[in-house]
């Protein structure tokens, strides 16, 4: 079946509109693993000890937890959701761990049992977000107070310390001949799961949908709702997951374990060049945010840069990055003109 | 329909009832909780600081913006507070006001004009100026801090003293809600903020000034919080460079229980405001009522999403409502 | 253009509105290329011209939400600019827009006086004095709305008329309203008119934009014809036909444009019976053949689509089932629906067919990204290899496959939406106002298309408001009036009377 | 005179960079430990720092420890807020050859080289416990204004009030035990709390310096001044003005000052090898004299010193 008039010529129809090197040169993710390369370089070469190997242990064992949950909450503002409550969970996976490890468990039970209590408080999230319809922002505003008092509230004044020696040096050990943490591989293999699902599966394909339309991806047989629940409950166990990590990193499982990592996560998320909106972002680019962060903040200790600063450019470049976006795309629309752009307040159209 | 009926549909009265029923609670169980005279004025106290910022944040969530970065700007004005006691002696100490509320209000056009005119999404830049603010106050805090004698007797008599039974800090959290509660509700500009956050696309169809009432909401929100910091100067006597940290959650979760929208278009800055009350009385009567100090943010989570659930509840049952009306 | 005659000759008396020469473009997409109207005093003016003809945009123009970009612009003589609605607002004009800007959460009477609220001492709003001014006008336009519910909820008919109460009260010297009757029923419409005539008399301007020449004869004293963005011609309405009008919009004969083919019909491939949803259809029961191309007619807000969108499971529905080749099929999925052989096209082309932002690409292959995947894995080559063979297939103007969809013009996007679909190769093809907003040329492409997926032994079910459209295309017609199926007409009985007496009259009173 | 990473390997001779990690910056209490700290490494002609994080979180500290680690300083004098969590960073530093000693608030004894305890446990509890007791005359209701929840100090100082109080007053009950998180309004709104929720509380113990100040603002404007009794530990500059209006009559401290000052002492011995932290080593600590290691690798500073209002006015920090 064709409806081509076999005298016209035949219409050609490229893949992409700009060759390779500039679709992957010019992006966020780009600029951002740019950047990473750069402060690097510079650090390197201005801070005296930074370039010493034993820095990339410590900057990554600092951000593993991160890069950890920045995975899912990639996934999760993709969708256009939030979830705040991750560092909570942390906490109660923590929390869970030491309990029952102290109860005479041995960590593979304990720890699997935190990552069923991680996927519980995903699922609970997930249901008032999915299931009752209520906006992520505010439910997980509700659950980051209720998963950390259950968290502070089953351990009161105690921190469980006596972990088996073996798993709290395997939290920290190094791949041998290298200054990688063992903990990356582990990373990795998220990461690259996590990504492949993203970028990869029909299901990635339906998450970014449903961040730029969710009405027409309804329309599209995307399970909306389903999606959703999911990545909620991903989101739940690999902080679960995280929980576990920073619980034997330290040696140390207690209530409070992890406050306000939240939104140290998302910071590097969005960093990452992902959109609050929904609908874009990817993997490699938000672990380049979250490198950069910590590269940015080990760097400046390093110099003896106070913490004060640290934040300060933290946040400046948060909010210079998405401002940098919105002023890049504005020329962009300047020069084109193209009258459709996701985000309030966008005049309506016919 | 009736003022009476008016008033028991309304959002707020659920959450008002809920308030009330705590206060009843615990003072039926320890009734110092209400009848000793610290008892009663540290229940109109206490909340009285984050009401303000609460109120603040409720004015910008009905633009469908949040401002998360409140809990930085109280401490920031807090400690100007106290550095302006101590550079500039001898200042008359009601000035300290004019200089909080105009100080938090540039840090509030700040937030706005990069979301009104950046046109980038609230919360991200918000979230960034919360760690820059912050940032900026430890930098200029260092580990020095105020205490109670660097501030003058009259001004900190002010944190504590009542007048008529009623708080000083309260009756201008009282004087600030009715004020926002009548500018929201009576003026023209009020209820543009409502139509903006209801429909923003409308709202530029209808030619509002967008631009203008989105920053002026992040202006009123900043000075809020920036008068809140000093009243916290007030109240606590000692401020260093912590102070207001992790308010911004709790102003955002004020605002929610007191039915404000997280969407925009809806609730008010008086649901905000009880909404205030309630969670720092729920936190100070749990102790009371013998829920141990660690257990209490569990319940103040289950508190905040039954809030939400109910709000939920309720809209559905209207909406359900108005439809069945339509195919009367 | 050159088929562009020159405006009418000017008399001397400045026109309330002078628009000649205006030019808008959308970054690639050209609206207007030249929009030229004059609109008297005491005059009501109709603009009518295709779907796109660039009618909204020459309204949003005049309204001060958009800037034109070449041409000039004339109230009462002088030349203006508006930069804003509420500069347009303060020079006397008032906009009904095509789609209704209402704020849901605001009571009735709030949304009809937002921004020039009455008030009283201090600058207080007079609520009184407000919902007294608002029953007023509703009895004027002699409905009933409760001034003091939010619009959540309302139907698009009390949206509309909320509407134009907004207009009629501004008390502006332009009124202008862009579809304003699409969703009302006749009473309404006549109340409306009733008004509309008043506000003439009081020597007011009024621009009527309207595809319903019955209404724009009845009302309209003068009409000017607009089409590609450009203006046409302007009579006044003693001196036209509608057929004159309908030559003037396309451009050339419109029976040529429906060519359906004669094939043989088969089984039946799509049963629904009894489908039910309260409030919103009622019954519904029918079949679609191999073959066949069913047209589901009726007026604007029947509720065609809502069944459409229940039968392929967006929508949930009380009671009733839905079978495709004897299988019946679960309510609300539509990856079931999908999965059995149905595809639908929405009306909502923007907001339910494509994902804007998002490449020609990735859009044309969402619905097959299962199939597309091997291994559970997808790649951009195989997106794109399967995006190129239908793009070319259904002769869709893009740079590259990478481009965003948003960016096409809409007889593109309706392409991509199309191929999307096809490319799921269904066995029922629901299409929604298939050509809705697209050209005259793509217009027949797709109808030939439609034609000849109905040849390859698909089951087509089209809804189209454009009663010619129905009668050319289908090989059947079900008419939908408030939710029911109240005719099923076969083809060669079809007629514009019988479709209209049935689209208008419940079940029991049709013959 | 510190560039940052100036510690690595000095001029040939001991690596006298000293760097003081102490719970949260902009905390009075420390910031008068570091001052003696800064004197003391100033009198050998070390090289003083200081770093720490704003807030005192039990994982904050661990970065600090491996940026320190990564500069090569020559000794970390640190003061816990956990005792596990900071504890393998710690034993990295020491790896590396950097000596820790903790100060104030202990880790695991085998996670650094030497404790500098302000006084015997004992005694700290002790003393607190007897000025309560002497302040609402030996009968009552008293509480505990605590700072954090896991705080390894006060929870040893407490479980030690805990059996002196049931073996030396058993007409004293402890009815609660809250935390104040070392932040000025969380233990502000505790002692509201505390207030109402025991109308026959008699006194607080509060044994933080953060705590005590917040606590006796809070009485000082509220019907309860002079009727509850409040001690603990504080520091002369902050509790002065409540000593004078009657809030409080009397505290305990050591001097935070002379704390640090022997912590930066010891830190040296260790560096140049005149001690290694057994028992039994002796070194000199300045204006101080002479200190020994004690049990456990402990130097004990003193015993607790009682301020009121006859002697407040002679300190200044
Ligand atoms: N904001 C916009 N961005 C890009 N293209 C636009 C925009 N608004 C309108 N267009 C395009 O401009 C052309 C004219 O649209 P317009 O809405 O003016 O048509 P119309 O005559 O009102 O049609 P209808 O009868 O369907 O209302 C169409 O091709 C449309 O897609
Ligand atoms: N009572 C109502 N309340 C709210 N929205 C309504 C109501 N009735 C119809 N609508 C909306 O109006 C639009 C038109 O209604 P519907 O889709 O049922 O009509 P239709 O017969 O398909 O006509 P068309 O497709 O030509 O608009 C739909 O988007 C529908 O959601
Ligand atoms: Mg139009
Ligand atoms: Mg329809």
């Amino acid at each position: 079946m064709t409806t081509t008039d076999a005298s016209a010529p035949a219409r050609v129809y490229r893949d992409y509109a700009h060759p390779l090197w500039r679709r992957l040169l010019f992006t966020r993710e780009a600029a951002i693993v740019v950047l990473l390369v750069l402060v690097y370089a510079v650090a390197a070469a201005s801070v005296r000890n930074f370039a010493a190997p034993i820095t990339i242990t410590y900057l990554l064992l600092d951000v593993a937890a991160i890069l950890f949950i920045a995975l899912p909450m990639t996934l999760v503002i993709i969708t256009g959701e939030i979830d705040l409550s991750v560092a909570s969970i942390v906490g109660l996976s923590s929390v869970t761990l030491g309990t029952l490890h102290q109860a005479g468990l041995p960590i593979e039970a304990a720890g699997t049992v935190a990552i069923l209590v991680g996927v519980v408080a995903g699922a609970i999230n997930g249901f008032f977000i999915t299931v009752v319809g209520l906006p992520s922002l505010a439910v997980t505003i509700g659950t980051l107070a209720l998963f950390r008092g259950l968290a502070v509230g089953l351990l009161g004044t105690t921190a469980v310390t006596d972990f088996t020696e073996f798993w709290t040096d395997l939290a920290k050990s190094k791949i041998p001949g290298t200054p990688i943490p063992s903990v990356m591989i582990v990373f990795v293999v998220l990461a690259i799961a996590f990504a492949v699902l993203l970028h990869f599966t029909p299901f990635g394909r339906g998450i970014f949908a449903i961040g730029l339309s969710s009405e027409a991806a309804r329309f599209s047989g995307v399970k909306v709702e389903q999606t959703k629940f999911i990545l909620f409950v991903l989101s739940g166990a690999v902080s679960a997951l995280a929980g576990i990590y920073y619980t034997l990193r330290f040696g140390s499982a207690r209530g409070d374990n992890a406050t306000g990592l939240e939104l140290s996560v998302i910071a590097a998320v969005l960093l990452g060049g992902v959109s609050i909106f929904g609908g874009r972002g990817n993997i490699l680019g938000v672990i380049a945010g979250v490198l950069l962060i910590g590269i940015l903040g080990s760097a400046l200790r390093l110099a003896n840069v106070t913490s004060d600063v640290i934040n300060i450019i933290t946040g400046a470049l948060l909010v210079a990055s998405v401002v940098s976006t919105s002023v890049l795309a504005w020329v962009h629309r300047k020069r084109i003109g193209a009258g459709i752009k996701k985000g309030p307040p966008a005049p309506a159209q016919d | 329909m009736s003022r009476l009926a008016h008033l028991l549909k309304a959002r707020e009265t659920g959450i008002a009832l809920a308030l009330v029923l705590v206060v009843v609670a615990t003072t039926v169980k320890n009734p110092a909780f209400l009848f000793s005279s610290d008892g009663w004025r540290d229940l109109l106290l206490t909340p009285s600081i984050l009401m303000l910022v609460a109120v603040g944040q409720a004015i910008v969530i009905i633009t469908r913006n949040v401002d998360l970065s409140v809990g930085s700007v109280v401490g920031l004005s807090a400690y100007l507070t106290g550095r302006v006691f101590i550079d500039l002696p001898g200042i008359p100490w009601p000035l300290v006001f004019v200089i909080g509320l105009v100080f938090g209000g540039l840090l509030g056009l700040v937030n706005g004009a990069l979301v009104a005119f950046a046109k980038v999404p609230a919360l991200v830049i918000t979230l960034g100026t919360l760690y820059v603010y912050r940032g900026i106050n430890v930098m200029w805090t260092g580990s020095d801090r105020i205490n109670s004698s660097d501030m003058p007797r009259e001004f900190l008599a002010l944190g504590t003293s009542s007048f008529l039974f009623v708080p000083w800090l309260t009756i201008i959290a009282l004087i600030v809600l009715v004020a926002a509660g009548w500018f929201l509700r009576t003026q023209r500009a009020g209820r543009e903020l409502y139509a903006i956050g209801s429909d923003p696309a409308a709202a530029h169809l209808y030619g509002l000034r967008v631009t203008q009432r989105v920053l002026a909401a992040f202006v009123v929100c900043g000075a809020l919080a920036g008068l809140a910091g000093v009243l916290y100067a007030a109240r606590y006597g000692t401020v260093n460079s912590q102070a207001g940290s992790g308010w911004e959650l709790d102003a955002v979760g004020a605002a929610v229980i007191g039915g404000v929208a997280i969407f925009g278009g809806s609730g008010t800055v008086w649901g905000a405001a009880i909404g205030a009350y309630l969670l720092l009385t729920i936190n100070r009567a749990l102790p009371v009522i013998g829920v141990q100090d660690f257990w209490q943010r569990a319940v103040v989570g289950v508190l905040i999403l039954g809030a939400i659930v109910l709000d939920r509840v309720l809209a559905v049952r209207q909406s359900r409502r108005l439809t069945e009306a339509r195919n009367r | 253009m050159s088929e562009t005659p020159d405006a009418p000759a000017q008399p001397d008396a400045p026109a309330v509105l002078e628009l000649s020469r205006i030019a808008k473009a959308f970054g690639a997409v050209v609206a207007l290329t030249n929009g030229t109207l004059r609109l008297e005093r005491g005059s009501i003016h109709a603009l009518v011209g295709e779907n796109g003809a660039g009618k909204s945009t020459l309204v949003k123009i005049v309204a001060g939400l958009y800037q034109r970009d070449a041409g000039e612009f004339r109230l009462e003589g002088d030349s203006v600019d508006f930069t804003s609605t509420a500069q347009a607002k303060d020079a006397g004009i008032a906009v009904i827009y095509q789609e209704p800007t209402l704020f849901p959460d605001l009571s009735v009477t709030e949304n009809l006086f937002m921004g020039r609220q009455p008030r009283g001492a201090l600058g207080v709003i007079d609520r009184r004095a407000m919902r007294a001014e608002a029953l007023e006008l509703f009895e004027r336009l002699g409905v009933r709305i409760d001034p003091d519910r939010p619009t959540l909820g309302l139907s698009i008919a009390d949206q509309q008329i909320i509407e134009i109460a907004k207009a009629i009260s501004l008390d502006a010297r332009v009124l202008i309203m862009d579809e304003p009757t699409a969703a009302l029923s006749g009473v309404e419409v006549e109340r409306l008119f009733a008004v509309a005539r008043g506000l003439r008399d009081e020597g007011r301007a009024i621009l009527f934009i309207s595809h319903r020449f019955d209404e724009v004869f009845a009302l309209c004293d003068t009409v000017t014809v607009m089409r590609d963005g450009a203006y046409i011609a302007t009579s006044p309405i003693g001196d036209t036909t509608v057929a004159e009008i309908v030559r003037q919009m396309v451009g050339r004969d419109v029976t040529t444009l429906f060519p359906k083919q004669e094939v043989p019909i088969g089984d039946v491939v799509l049963e629904v019976e009894h489908l039910t949803q309260p409030g919103v259809f009622t019954d519904v029961s029918f079949v679609a053949r191999a073959g066949e191309i069913v047209a589901l007619a009726g007026l604007v807000g029947a509720g065609r689509s809502e069944i459409a969108r229940a039968v392929f499971g967006v929508d949930p529905y009380a009671s009733g089932t839905v079978t495709v080749a004897g299988r019946a099929l679960p309510r609300h999925s539509p990856a079931a629906a999908m999965r059995a052989g149905i595809a639908l096209v929405p009306e909502d082309r923007r907001q339910q067919g494509l994902v804007l932002s998002s490449s020609v690409a990735r859009n044309a292959t969402l619905a097959i990204r299962r199939q597309l995947a091997r291994l559970g894995l997808i790649t951009n080559a195989a997106e794109n290899a399967s995006a190129r063979i239908w793009a070319s297939r259904l002769e869709v103007k893009t740079a590259s496959l990478d481009t965003e969809v948003g960016t096409l013009s809409g007889g593109n996007q309706q392409k991509v939406v199309l191929g999307k679909w096809l490319a799921t190769d269904p066995k029922v093809l629901f299409v929604d106002e298939p050509t809705r907003g697209i050209d005259v040329g793509t217009k027949a492409e797709v109808h030939r298309l439609l034609s000849e997926l109905a040849g390859q032994g698909m089951a087509v079910v089209m809804i189209s408001s454009e009663l010619p459209e129905v009668l050319g295309m289908a090989d059947r017609v079900l008419v939908v009036h408030e939710g029911r199926i109240t005719a099923d007409i076969p083809r060669e009985e079809a007629t514009a009377e019988s479709v209209m007496f049935a689209a208008t009259h419940t079940a029991g009173e049709a013959a | 005179s510190d560039d940052g990473g100036s510690g690595g390997g000095g001029d040939g001779g001991d690596n006298l960079a000293i760097t003081f990690l102490p719970k949260n910056l902009g905390n009075p209490y420390f910031d008068t430990s570091s001052a003696g700290g800064k004197e003391a490494v100033e009198s050998f002609d070390g090289t003083f720092a200081e770093v720490g994080p704003t807030e005192a979180a039990p994982d904050a500290q661990v970065s600090f420890i491996n940026t320190l680690t990564q500069q090569g300083v020559g000794g970390i004098v640190v003061s816990a807020n956990d005792p596990e969590a900071i504890c393998d960073a710690l034993n990295e530093a020491r790896d590396a050859g950097i000596k820790v000693v903790t100060f104030d608030s202990d880790t695991n004894p085998d996670c650094r080289d030497l404790f500098i305890n302000q006084a015997t446990a004992e005694g700290i509890a002790k003393v607190q416990v007897d000025l309560i007791a002497d302040q609402i005359g030996g009968a009552g209701e008293i509480a505990i204004l605590s700072a954090t929840a896991n705080a390894t100090n006060q929870n040893a100082w407490i479980d030690l009030m805990k059996d002196y109080l049931a073996s030396d007053y058993p007409d004293i009950t402890l009815v609660d035990t809250v935390y104040g998180d070392d932040d000025d309004q969380t233990s502000f709104d505790k002692t509201a709390a505390l207030l109402q929720t025991y109308p026959e509380l008699k006194g607080i113990i509060s044994p933080t310096t953060v705590g005590i100040s917040a606590a006796a603002r809070y009485l000082s404007t509220s019907e309860f001044k002079g009727k509850v009794a409040l001690t603990g530990l504080g520091t002369p500059n902050q509790m002065r003005d409540f000593v004078e209006d009657g809030t409080v009559t009397a505290f305990a401290l050591w001097n935070p000052s002379d704390l640090g000052y022997l912590a930066a002492f010891a830190a040296k011995a260790l560096i140049t090898g005149e001690i290694t932290g057994a028992k039994g080593d002796t070194f000199e600590a300045g204006k101080l004299g002479s200190f020994e290691v004690g049990d456990g690798g402990t130097v004990l500073l003193g015993d607790p010193y009682v301020f009121d209002a006859d002697n407040i006015g002679d300190f200044d920090f």
